[in-house]
């Protein structure tokens, strides 16, 4: 099957969140994907995740790669996506200035979020936040959520309502705590000397990318060979072992983790506790 | 590298110089019919125009987005994510533009030369060409200016077509794609060679304006 | 033949007259039109060359009314009449390009146009100037430009709005003997000008224009009117 | 909903406005410099003019980010991120628009009012002022186009205001962040409330600027 | 009193000079500048007018030459020196505020402004266009409009562009009167001209420009060139 797939032409077009396609992960799983399916022209267009989704919902991508559960399991439910399958992980941080006012350092996440929250109130610090709806900023309000505090409408919670590069450099210019997908981070992180990652374990702080095929009973136009193709490439063993190891050379650790099947099942229950709090 | 960038220059080149000529194509004439006489219909019209020279292009990105989506009114016709998009945006996007600059270039001429013109015998079509003849070298600004405008545009570049790497990747998207990946030597790099090549072309259409 | 009916017209945002109620007509020979400064000289030529539309009355081109014809028909009937401005309006390119102008537009083969241009560039004692550019030119030479422009297309009717106020003196005597010779061949022609020697040697008849209202002599001298 | 938006409304006007009458003050200056005298100098710098006006709003942005961020050059001032430095980057981002158009404007009037101004006794400076004073409904329109075209630029705004909500945001930063979000039909609709701010500025202007 | 040192001038992209090495003083009473079209009349004018930078050669204005001055001190020279051009040149206002506008750049109280607007309005008999946009007067209004602009100012030196070309007959006699009464009273006046009666009667002396040359002629009547 495999084999007799190679020999499929045409073009798939595939929306994806910018913290995948920013990083140059993208390029380098459509780049393997493109030596086992040399006559497939694959389209890469990086939008925020609402806009990648609605993008799907209107018609115009076959497949899209997203990070934000709780968008996510609309479009699920209005049958618009197929069930997807999670295809890597890594996990959100907590960055704030070298100084940590807060004193989150190490700690736990949710108790760090309490913490921020506290030195925010007596106007030691600053939390900048997306505000965007993203799949970073849904984490972020479930954090808060979490550590029992409302942030909404405090003089220190800076709305940025950007994507996760300009938050950062906003958050860097204010020294302000903020929360960020690893990816990003790490690719910006020569451009940010006042912040420095505090907290980067954690359960709560687990970013699951999933992939999904755009269902072609509810939006027609959509080329669900390639797509089914592409998915079963990025879940294949090649496709998990770029994951794995991009970034390893140029950043010395790698940016991404690959799901692997998510054998454990963790990944899939992180999934729907996220969907369900979002 | 410099073969990436050389191919991202000449279709940024390439999009928004089939805009402009687009663009100018269908601005010129209207302009024309703005500058001719006065009347309150043609005023509103000119102020509409003035107005649409700084609408968002983000905003005219996602209105031809919904259009040219496969759920949208002229989705057939697969335009969306191609060059073809892009250049019909630019095209909508400096319209506005050229018909303001150009209406105020032959709104200045108007009167005298076209009496002179009608009344040495020329129809209203022959007096028109001489209207834009005698005032072909800022006519030709107006249109480099909607030239500059385009190829510096982001908005209606990157929401129609997509920055897909080597496909509809120009200067602006690729600007911004460096930014956004906190690449800014490369972004300043880029810009740097973006606006010496419209600096040149800019010089050049000056001279054969001049020449004209 | 330009026919003026009770011809009223007045300018945008003026509340009144500029041309009060005019009847005259232009008819072969000379006609002069005289008056002070702002009487209405201009508009009434302007009128006449079909370039204003009348508020009221109509403006006949040999006997047809020319603002109620459709559009198509108009081109024809504005190429009998042509104008010259107070003020020589210029093209951009050379002299022999302006004078060209009237034979371009009437489609004129290029052999034809050349003929033509040297003729009135020779006519008007410009043929030395063929190759300058016409818009860097001294006011009278430009003058000479536009009148040249105006005799090479040998319109029937030819109106000249003050053609010799920048005239040197052999200018103005090349322009009588052009002006002698056209009428004697039956050209109607209206000059507008405060040069009374001027208007007395060439005029047939006088249209004498004071205060928007023009009332047409025809026998000017008996009149005593100069 | 429609507190914020007019609060987002009020602030472009606001911010856009202020860069306005900045660029204007030194772009109308800088346009009779130009329209003076032809020279090798003026030429090129009007060609550098009319090659910024098509310069990409996000280089713009990174450059001034570079300069106003806290490890630049003019960090101390702490405007990053502020409405201030959005004023500052759209009044550069508009100053070639008016220059360029306002330089082709007095170009028109030059030889004539300027020899008439100076035998009648100007000073050059009065002389220009007489200049400014005959173009003024043209050098208004210019500087609405500039306006026009500030309150409708994203890159700018966005890189050096942030889109701060309640403190940096306009309206083209929030139509650009609902685009993000997915929501366009809210994105839309602000785009709209733009437009129809935008054009009623413009026949206000238009009318002020006749009867001037 | 404005004195032209062997003053040579070509126009950008000329190869000829307009004006060829010209030597000649503009003096108290009239000086009429006569000569064909093209001659350099205007160019002769705009240079003494110090509207024209000499490509070589000086002009001096009450022994003082200009060109060198320091860009300070020139103001108050050009002040001595009014140009008016062949073509009226309108501003934007009222005919009342083009009138003014010599006073106002020098900063004239507003008193003395509306006296001299009014009596210089009454002299050229435009008294009652005072409020009439100034733009859209008829040519021969406008010229009016310019020269008692000119006259307003009360200028030491008058350099007048073919002043009458458009002007009417009461225009025409009205102007000699102003100009033999101010010749009287000792201003500079030069008049560009191809009105040989005008300039015949006004003249003290003449300047023939005959192809950029320009020749004074202290006695034009004994040397018969008129
Ligand atoms: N702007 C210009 N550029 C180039 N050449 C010019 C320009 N203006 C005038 N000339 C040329 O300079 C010469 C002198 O022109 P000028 O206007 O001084 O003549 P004039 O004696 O005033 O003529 P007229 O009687 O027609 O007013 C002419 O040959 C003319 O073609
Ligand atoms: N464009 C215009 N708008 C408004 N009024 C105008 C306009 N042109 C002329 N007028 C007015 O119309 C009247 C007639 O002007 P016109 O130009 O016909 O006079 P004219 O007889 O040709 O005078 P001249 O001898 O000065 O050339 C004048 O009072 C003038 O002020
Ligand atoms: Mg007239
Ligand atoms: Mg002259």
């Amino acid at each position: 099957y495999h084999y007799q797939a190679g020999y499929y032409g045409g073009t798939l077009r595939v929306t994806t969140t910018t913290s995948l396609y920013n990083t140059g992960l993208l390029e380098k799983l459509a780049e393997g994907f493109r030596q086992k399916y040399p006559r497939v022209s694959i389209q890469l267009i990086a939008v925020g995740s609402g806009e990648a989704l609605r993008r799907a919902a209107q018609g115009d991508a076959d497949v899209v790669l997203s990070h934000a559960p709780n968008l996510e399991k609309k479009y699920l439910s209005d049958g618009t996506l197929k069930p997807g399958k999670i295809f890597a992980y890594n996990y959100f941080i907590i960055l704030g200035p070298h100084d940590d006012p807060a004193g989150i350092s190490g700690m736990d996440p949710v108790n760090a979020m309490a913490a921020i929250y506290k030195a925010c109130e007596s106007g030691r610090a600053l939390f900048v936040s997306r505000a965007d709806n993203s799949g970073t900023n849904a984490r972020e309000l479930i954090l808060w959520s979490l550590a029992g505090v409302d942030p909404s409408g405090r003089p220190w919670y800076v709305e940025a309502g950007a994507d996760m590069a300009q938050t950062l450099m906003v958050a860097n210019e204010k020294k302000a705590y903020t929360l960020s997908d690893v990816g990003t981070y790490l690719k910006f992180r020569k451009r940010l000397d006042a912040l420095e990652p505090l907290v980067e374990k954690g359960e709560v702080l687990i970013n699951v990318y999933s992939i999904y095929t755009v269902n072609p009973e509810k939006v027609p136009g959509v080329n669900e060979k390639l797509a089914d193709a592409f998915t079963e490439f990025v879940l294949s063993e090649d496709g998990q072992k770029i994951i794995e190891s991009y970034g390893v050379e140029e950043l010395g650790e790698p940016l991404f983790r690959a799901a692997n099947g998510d054998p454990a099942g963790e990944l899939k229950s992180a999934w729907e506790a996220m969907a369900r709090i979002g | 590298m410099w073969q990436e960038v050389s191919e991202v220059v000449a279709r940024s080149l390439l999009v928004s110089g089939t805009a402009t000529v687009l663009a100018a194509s269908w601005s010129i004439p209207t302009a024309m019919f703005l500058a001719e006489k006065e009347s309150a219909f043609r005023r509103v019209l000119l102020d509409v125009s003035n107005t649409l020279v700084g609408v968002p292009t983000v905003l005219i990105g996602l209105i031809l987005y919904l259009l040219l989506s496969r759920s949208g009114p002229l989705g057939f016709f697969g335009l969306l994510y191609t060059p073809a998009s892009i250049v019909a945006g630019e095209a909508i996007l400096i319209t506005p533009l050229i018909v303001s600059l150009s209406a105020s270039v032959l709104r200045e001429k108007r009167a005298e030369v076209w009496e002179m013109a009608l009344s040495m015998g020329a129809t209203e079509r022959q007096a028109s060409a001489t209207m834009v003849a005698e005032s072909l070298p800022r006519l030709l600004t107006a249109v480099l200016l909607g030239f500059n405008r385009a190829i510096g545009e982001l908005g209606v570049a990157l929401m129609l077509g997509g920055n897909i790497k080597g496909f509809t990747r120009v200067m602006t998207t690729a600007i911004a794609l460096e930014v956004s990946r906190g690449e800014f030597e490369l972004a300043l790099t880029l810009g740097g060679v973006l606006l010496v090549v419209v600096f040149g072309i800019t010089a050049i259409v000056r001279k054969v304006g001049k020449a004209g | 033949m330009i026919e003026l009916k009770r011809v009223s017209f007045a300018y945008p945002r003026s509340c009144e007259d500029a041309i009060k109620n005019a009847s005259l007509v232009f008819g072969p020979g000379v006609t002069a039109v005289i008056g002070p400064n702002g009487s209405g000289k201009t508009t009434l030529l302007k009128l006449a060359a079909l370039l204003y539309r009348p508020r009221a009355g109509e403006v006949l081109i040999d006997g047809v009314s020319f603002w109620s014809m459709p559009d198509a028909a108009k081109v024809a009937f504005r190429r009998k009449v042509v104008y010259v401005h107070e003020k020589p309006i210029m093209l951009r390119g050379s002299v022999a390009d302006n004078v060209a102008y009237g034979l371009r537009v009437r489609n004129l083969s290029s052999e034809d146009v050349a003929a033509r241009v040297d003729e009135a560039l020779e006519a008007l004692g410009i043929k030395s100037l063929a190759r300058e550019k016409a818009q860097a030119l001294s006011i009278g030479q430009q003058q000479r430009v536009a009148l040249a422009r105006a005799l090479a297309v040998r319109p029937k009717s030819l109106l000249l709005d003050e053609p010799t106020a920048n005239l040197d003196k052999s200018g103005r005597e090349e322009f009588m003997e052009l002006i002698v010779g056209l009428a004697e061949r039956g050209t109607c022609i209206a000059v507008a000008t405060h040069d009374r020697l001027l208007a007395l040697k060439l005029m047939d008849r006088a249209v004498i224009v004071e205060n928007g209202t023009a009332t047409l002599i025809e026998n000017p001298e008996e009149a005593s009117l100069v």
